[in-house]
């Protein structure tokens, strides 16, 4: 413990000896990681964003004429409890004729003519927010096919787009993420490489005078560390600040409503993702750069 | 405890650096190693700790086969080497205190031991006062003395030294030359590589002479060549 | 230009001196680059998805009772030399009948109770592709305004949000393109200032034999622009494979249809962009890193 | 052609590496600087050629002040001054040809020009055969001779060696101490530092003895210490 404790504050001692190079080192991989995670922050709300969705969806079910009021009774006690439902809103054919006036209001009087409401019954459902459209679209069929419902309309027109939009970002997140993390790590990689390419003459004096190879490594994997921490928390900072202004900013410019774009979403997930890529990246990438210099 | 066999060294080809050189060293002998320039003495030295091999033929030290020595244990050899390089090896980023210290710390040493032993040797060659000194900040007599005391620090059981006094004057030289000797009495190994003729008079010890990679004379205590 | 030629020449024979830090550094530029280049084209192509939804929107206008026919032919015309505006379409109030028989078929027999149409005449607005959300909005506002309109009925809904989001995506864009831009600048530019550093050595030595400022200096101002050069391209040969590959992977996933995301739309001005910054940040970085050196 | 008024050197506040120097040397002159390790030797030369500047006094050269001359004319005073660094200074990515010939790439000389003064210059110290090596694959003595050949190849109006030999035999030193007299020969001034009292023996020459930063004797042409 002790000497871990020494062997941190040497390297402490170190990176400032090699400030230029080592503050250097620091801020690129700070930056790294912090494209690292705006990525990965807005593939994240992009996700959340488009979910958001959801809960604009209006699905109207028309049922056949004179189908048994239980069986709807049953279908809308089943659907309350689907957990993507909202709320399910039953309208007899009489409630249908008071909606047919409000939407035409010019026709009025010509249900007047009618003694019984020539409308056919349904129900209207409505989404809970944050679900996931494919699950909502899949849903709206299977009811779609059940006998008893004559025709439906849904709103999907737009709700289609959002999830293929939707769809898109999650894959070219991953996609982009992926490369993201290969690129951070090449070049943290790299730099880490650099700083001990750059104090290659040391390693070699200090085989030279007899140190082992583990005495020469450790310093180096703690440098990396430390190098690779810091870095992350400056990223974090950075980011948090950020996502801290970048709502600020957005919402004076173009009025965004709480509602519509949450930004206030700052998963600490981001962070600890962040951190812990940043710490091994670091360690890493010094564990493997340093091998090459401790041959003959 | 220094053994060559037929040892060749090629850096390119058919150019040889050192050429068939067979030689003992006992453990205690002071040695010179003189020769013109690019006669081959510090590729000889280097061979000793192993920064460079023989192209052919086998070095013991020790009674240990340095082609048969892994890289991975080489540090066992060096910690029983004390070293003046040709061009110091100074760590410019570290204070000359700092650098002297290096071989003790490399062994995992006790602060209060490996103050006492820096110390000690810096004060041997005169540079106490500068122990706070960057490398670059200290004159090059004095550079090449913290490479001495650097060499001497560890009670290492064999010293190698590669012209360790060609930045300084004839009487630092000599006073240099005399702790070496006084080390050597202790039954350390010295090999010094050296052109200084001057010095090859005042000292009268064993001295091999090498000769475009050839050992030409090898001159027994007392002979002059 | 002969001069340039060698001194071309003489700065690739020194890169590859120096190959270890060269070949980091490139590929740290290229990288830094790809990154820069990903998210410009990120920003460019959702923007260019979200405009792509203004064809989708549909505005349908009622005008008054007995509105004379002429004002209507003088509005229909007025919006078909919008450029905004993809088609209009008259209903009289007959045609109107007609839809609305569609729409409710089992209504159809009501109608047969009127000697004239009940329902009022109007014009269906579509709009063309790949227009601003935020002026199709204004242009159905303006109509909606007219006298001779009575009512309006639009499926903004989900056009209103995918304005916001475009909107949004512009500008975060417009903010993470400039944070970006500084970040490769910040990378490359200290980049270039270790391998600077990495070489004070030579840079003093030279000093001190009497070379110019500006024989130390120009090597260096030309290697720079080659690493950026040659980063910028290896960034955008990576930029242009992975646009050509997404689009088959994301299909091959999502079975996207070529209309809704329209991948295949690589700007080639992003291309010149990268190129153009990758070597003046190259060029400029090493004039500014090398001032330092050149004193005393 | 070079004179001192005055001149301190502090690098270090209240010590003094250089105290009270006033000097004059004229074009053509041959000296010899000498001094024990740590005396002022190298910064006595460095302010010659601006690598340090005075803590006080002044130091002109060829009439100008280098107080006064501005970094970006400091070349011009350079290329002028041919140098032996104590610690050679060479590019270990340049071969010993390339090392050679930058003085002379670095005035735009012609490639042909530069051909031939570098290949001169290289047969001087007699490593025309070591010309495309590296410096890190010469032996420490060559690497000196190189340094000594960059520091001639430009024809400069002085030069400026900082103890030339300290890598090589007798016999190869007083050589290149006979090649900086031939040079000498054409008007060219020499300064050289050395600790080797062979050589102040051998070539009697005026010889400045530093001591603790102070000029301590000044003597003139045939005179020994
Ligand atoms: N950059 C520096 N910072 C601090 N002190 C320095 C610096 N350079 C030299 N000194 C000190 O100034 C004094 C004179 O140094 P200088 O290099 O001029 O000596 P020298 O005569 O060349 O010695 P040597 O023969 O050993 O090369 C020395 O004591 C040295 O420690
Ligand atoms: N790494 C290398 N690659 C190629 N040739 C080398 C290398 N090291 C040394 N040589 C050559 O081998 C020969 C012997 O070199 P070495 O350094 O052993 O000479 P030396 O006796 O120490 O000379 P000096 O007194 O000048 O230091 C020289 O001719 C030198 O040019
Ligand atoms: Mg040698
Ligand atoms: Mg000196």
């Amino acid at each position: 413990m002790n000497l871990l404790k020494t062997a941190i504050i040497n390297s402490i001692i170190n990176i400032m000896r090699n400030k230029v190079i080592n503050i250097l080192s620091l801020g690129i991989i700070a930056f790294t990681l912090l494209i690292f995670g705006i990525f990965n922050y807005l593939s994240l709300n992009i996700e959340n964003f488009t979910q958001n969705f959801s809960k604009n969806i209006v699905a109207i079910f028309y049922f056949n004429e004179g189908v048994e009021k239980k069986l709807i009774d049953d279908l809308t006690k089943r659907l309350e409890n689907n957990v993507l439902v909202d709320s399910v809103t039953y309208f007899s054919e009489n409630q249908s004729e008071i909606q047919f006036t409000r939407e035409f209001p010019e026709l009025k009087y010509i249900l007047n003519e009618f003694k019984s409401s020539p409308f056919p019954s349904s129900i209207e459902l409505k989404f809970k927010e944050k679900k996931k459209n494919t699950k909502i679209t899949s849903l709206i069929e299977e009811i779609g096919k059940l006998s008893i419902v004559e025709s439906k309309q849904v709103n999907l027109d737009w709700a289609e787009k959002i999830t293929t939009l939707s769809r898109f970002i999650t894959i070219a997140g991953i996609f982009l993420s992926g490369i993201l993390i290969f690129i951070s790590i090449f070049i943290i990689f790299n730099i880490i490489k650099i700083n001990i390419y750059y104090r290659k003459e040391e390693i070699s004096i200090l085989r030279l005078v007899g140190a082992t190879d583990w005495y020469i490594r450790i310093p180096f994997l703690i440098e990396g560390g430390i190098l690779g921490f810091f870095g992350s928390i400056f990223a974090s900072i950075i980011l948090f600040t950020l996502l801290k202004l970048i709502p600020i900013y957005a919402r004076s410019v173009i009025e965004l409503s709480k509602g519509v774009l949450s930004f206030d979403f700052i998963p600490t997930s981001i962070f600890i993702r962040l951190i812990i890529l940043g710490t091994s990246i670091g360690f890493f990438s010094s564990l493997f750069s340093i091998r090459k210099f401790l041959k003959n | 405890m220094i053994e060559f066999y037929h040892v060749y060294k090629q850096y390119i080809k058919n150019q040889f650096a050192i050429s068939d050189i067979s030689i003992s060293i006992e453990k205690g002998e002071f040695i010179f190693l003189t020769g013109a320039s690019g006669a081959g003495k510090s590729t000889f030295l280097k061979m000793i700790y192993k920064e460079e091999v023989p192209s052919r033929g086998q070095i013991l030290i020790n009674s240990m086969n340095l082609n048969l020595l892994p890289d991975n244990k080489l540090y066992k050899l060096r910690r029983d080497i004390g070293i003046v390089f040709q061009d110091f090896k100074l760590l410019e980023n570290r204070t000359i205190y700092e650098n002297v210290a290096i071989p003790l710390i490399a062994r995992n040493e006790k602060k209060a031991i490996v103050d006492k032993m820096v110390i000690n040797a810096l004060t041997l060659v005169g540079l106490t006062h500068r122990r706070n000194y960057f490398p670059t900040h200290v004159s090059g007599g004095e550079q090449q003395r913290v490479a001495i005391a650097r060499a001497i620090v560890g009670n290492p059981k064999i010293i190698i030294a590669d012209e360790p006094t060609g930045n300084l004057d004839t009487e630092l030289s000599i006073n240099i030359i005399k702790i070496f000797e006084r080390i050597n009495i202790n039954g350390i190994t010295v090999l010094i590589a050296t052109h200084d003729n001057n010095i090859l008079k005042l000292f009268p010890k064993r001295i091999l002479r090498l000769d475009k990679g050839m050992l030409v004379s090898d001159i027994g205590i007392g002979g002059i060549s």
